[in-house]
């Protein structure tokens, strides 16, 4: 593993790998949380590596479906996950055919409330409450309710998954990272909802270089960093 | 129209009258992204968007933008002084604890009781919620800005939605192509109109009943 | 007020204020969340200003009682609250004595559970499921219960109060802050959970000049900063 | 002794062996704060507290303590490289997500079952849980390190606790002055003594019965 590293950096946590290691830990039929939003965010490097290998029947959590050829989209527009859990799929339309044709199964979760089902299980939570969709048709269906102080709130479980990736703009070989502007968005809860996390950073640094008050994901719940070729899309505004 | 401004910019600028200084706004897509626009110049605004970011300004000039700085729509927007990032989870908690003052959204039906329809089509299409609920049940005050009819016609302001509701009872105020109601108990106030439309036009065009308010407001804008 | 203020600076959103004009938020009686650990990162000339007041019978709500003389504990000490909840306060005597005489009243939440429903109040959420303390005689007592996917759960809901005081390294105009080191703590959950949040800043400084990429608390949470004279007690390591 | 080392680091040093390359450790006041003494130098450990750090290095020197920079017992620490800063959830969230490796405790009672009593003496002294329970439950391995007996030579190790719980069957490793158990499905294991104490006199100051290992290990450090 180390001789395949492009870069020349100390390794004191062994946490710096090659893409190729990386991609032992994804199989079929996994539970795969990726960050990103709109297609803003996700790693590119590791969503190509998952459709080389040829992955599939994932299940997916995260905000949306991307573009067809933008973030998660890849993936999804290629049929190969069997169920995502997300907030919406309006920017993909291909994973609104796939959903009509029952190739793809979609439960829809409120964005802020999907934030915080992925942040309670990278917290260790059981759930939350939350009075968002209370009585709505779709949101409530299936989900438990409960009545505190006067108020009704819907019971929203946490979520977690074998595998988290993310997308970072600087990592240290401690796994401490930090995100770019708005590509941070989900990043930071989702890094944090993996069982095993993957952080695909555009640049590795050495360890020291960050400020520790700046960072915004300790490295303690980063298992794998590898670094970016950078986004390789085009985005739906150019 | 012939005042000089389309009907699109002229339902925005009705908007932009809701902001006041120091106010935290989100904007959804389409006719609200054309709200800042229409705000005094110097006016301190708060724009804030879903995925994390609070204090975003206009959008960059062609060719300077920026992939790592868009909006919830995934378009690319740059910042004013003294904005931040954060998760998508606190700017989702900006929202339920009341500290967004306004969102102004598209909507595909409303009720005469402030009910939102915007999320979905059955049978047709399927986008998902996204953030409109959190928006639409938490921000301190929800403005829908949608025509007042659908393509064929068909009046977008309704008795009760006949569309899957988005959430109950939110809307505050509605600002259409023709006119302005304001949600009040439970039943509708006209409370505007645009020139040149007249009161027997919107009857016609709106599925409700709607009491008119003493003093309308004729905007000429 | 502007009159009053020392600092010249620009107040365009006119949250930047004295002392004085934040004491006006104070009353006997009142829900109260204050910032800080030990003492650490909690706002000292705020502490002092309420005592000075004279407001009484608190309900305090924040990590712990601090030290006699140091932090909360000043409040504390004097007989200034009714109750608190907070995980523990074993670092200030007093408080334990005021306990046990029937003087205060404390309400004991494991510390992370109690970050867990400070934060809650602060994101508008009604509760967190835990499995903290799930058959603890003293946690669970008269708190609901819920089995989720074969595990039982503790609802603990959340806490907000009337107002929150904090301590931050900086703040601008907007009331954006910025932490020091391990003085963060509990400041940025407290700083959420307030009706009416106070920030009492080291340093206020000007419009854009804090990195948007760094600001841990922003100023959307926050409705007044005050410009700090910088803590005036002696540590107990001291 | 007569080893050159006291008591209370001994315990710590064997506590120490318990310490893997790239471990998040959190420790306890008390003896558990002599630990990072005994570590092989060079070891990439990352010590956590409650309050926010990860990345904990050793005391500053004295007068070049930053006031802003304590540990979750208020006493100044320094940080070393690649360390951070996080809010107190965040920190909790850490140790329920279970990627807190190791704790090390102190403790009034341990049972023979490995359940934990270390966070009030009713009548006496109530200072609450802080964050034993979310540690005891929680971090990934639970060690006790703790006098074998109280100051009136009573035993702490017991059948059952007589103080109120702070968690069950939660501790893994139990170090005394005295000697180091095992906790094995709900019973206790001797596994090592330190010299020159002997089983006999062990047993003697234990309030329950234990098995003793095959290959017990007697420490002379």
């Amino acid at each position: 593993m180390e001789m395949e590293l492009e870069i020349k950096m100390e390794n004191p946590f062994g946490k710096i790998a090659t893409l190729e290691k990386a991609m032992e830990h994804f199989h079929d039929g996994m539970t795969l949380m990726f960050g990103g939003f709109g297609g803003v965010g996700s790693p590119p490097d590791l969503i190509d590596g998952i459709l080389e290998k040829n992955i599939k029947n994932l299940v997916l959590i995260g905000n949306d479906t991307g573009f067809p050829e933008i973030g998660i989209g890849k993936i999804v527009s290629r049929g190969r996950a069997k169920k995502i859990i997300a907030s919406h799929i309006g920017s993909n339309p291909v994973a609104g055919t796939l959903m009509t044709e029952g190739l793809l199964e979609v439960e829809f979760s409120p964005q802020g409330t999907l934030c915080e089902r992925i942040r309670a299980g990278g917290m260790g939570l059981g759930a939350i409450l939350t009075d968002i969709g209370v009585g709505h048709d779709l949101v409530s269906k299936g989900k438990k309710t409960m009545e505190l102080n006067g108020k009704d709130y819907l019971i929203e479980p946490a979520l977690t998954a074998e595998v988290s990736i993310v997308y970072a703009r600087k990592a240290d070989p401690y796994g401490n990272l930090v995100f770019d502007k708005s590509a941070r968005n989900t990043n930071p809860l989702v890094a944090m909802a993996g069982a095993f996390t993957i952080a695909e950073a555009e640049e590795i640094v050495p360890l020291g270089s960050l400020n520790p008050e700046e960072i915004v994901t300790p490295g303690v719940f980063v298992d794998m960093v590898i670094p970016s070729g950078g986004v390789n899309w085009k985005w739906a505004w150019e | 129209m012939g005042m000089g401004i389309d009907v699109r910019n002229r339902m925005a600028k009705r908007a932009a009258e809701e902001v006041t200084p120091g106010m935290v706004v989100n904007l959804g897509i389409g006719i609200p992204s054309l709200v800042p626009n229409h705000l005094p110049g110097g006016m301190n605004v708060m724009f804030h968007a879903e995925n994390g970011i609070v204090g975003m300004g206009e959008s960059p000039v062609r060719g300077l933008e920026d992939e790592n700085l868009c909006n919830a729509g995934g378009f690319p927007v740059t910042v004013l002084q003294g904005s931040s990032y954060c998760d998508s989870a606190m700017a989702f908690g900006m929202i339920r604890r009341g500290r967004v003052g306004l969102t102004i959204l598209g909507s595909l039906q409303v009720s005469k009781r402030g009910d939102l329809a915007n999320w979905i089509v059955p049978g047709k299409k399927v986008p998902g919620m996204g953030g409109a609920m959190e928006l639409a049940q938490k921000a301190r005050k929800v403005i829908v800005l949608m025509n007042h009819t659908d393509k064929n016609g068909a009046p977008k302001i309704l008795e009760s939605c006949t569309l899957p509701l988005t959430a109950s009872e939110c809307v505050d105020l509605v600002i259409t192509d023709l006119a302005v109601f304001k949600v009040e108990n439970g039943s509708l106030l006209l409370t505007e109109l645009f020139a040149p439309h007249t009161i027997t036009e919107i009857a016609a065009r709106t599925g409700c009943d709607f009491s008119v308010a003493e003093d309308l407001r004729v905007i000429d804008y």
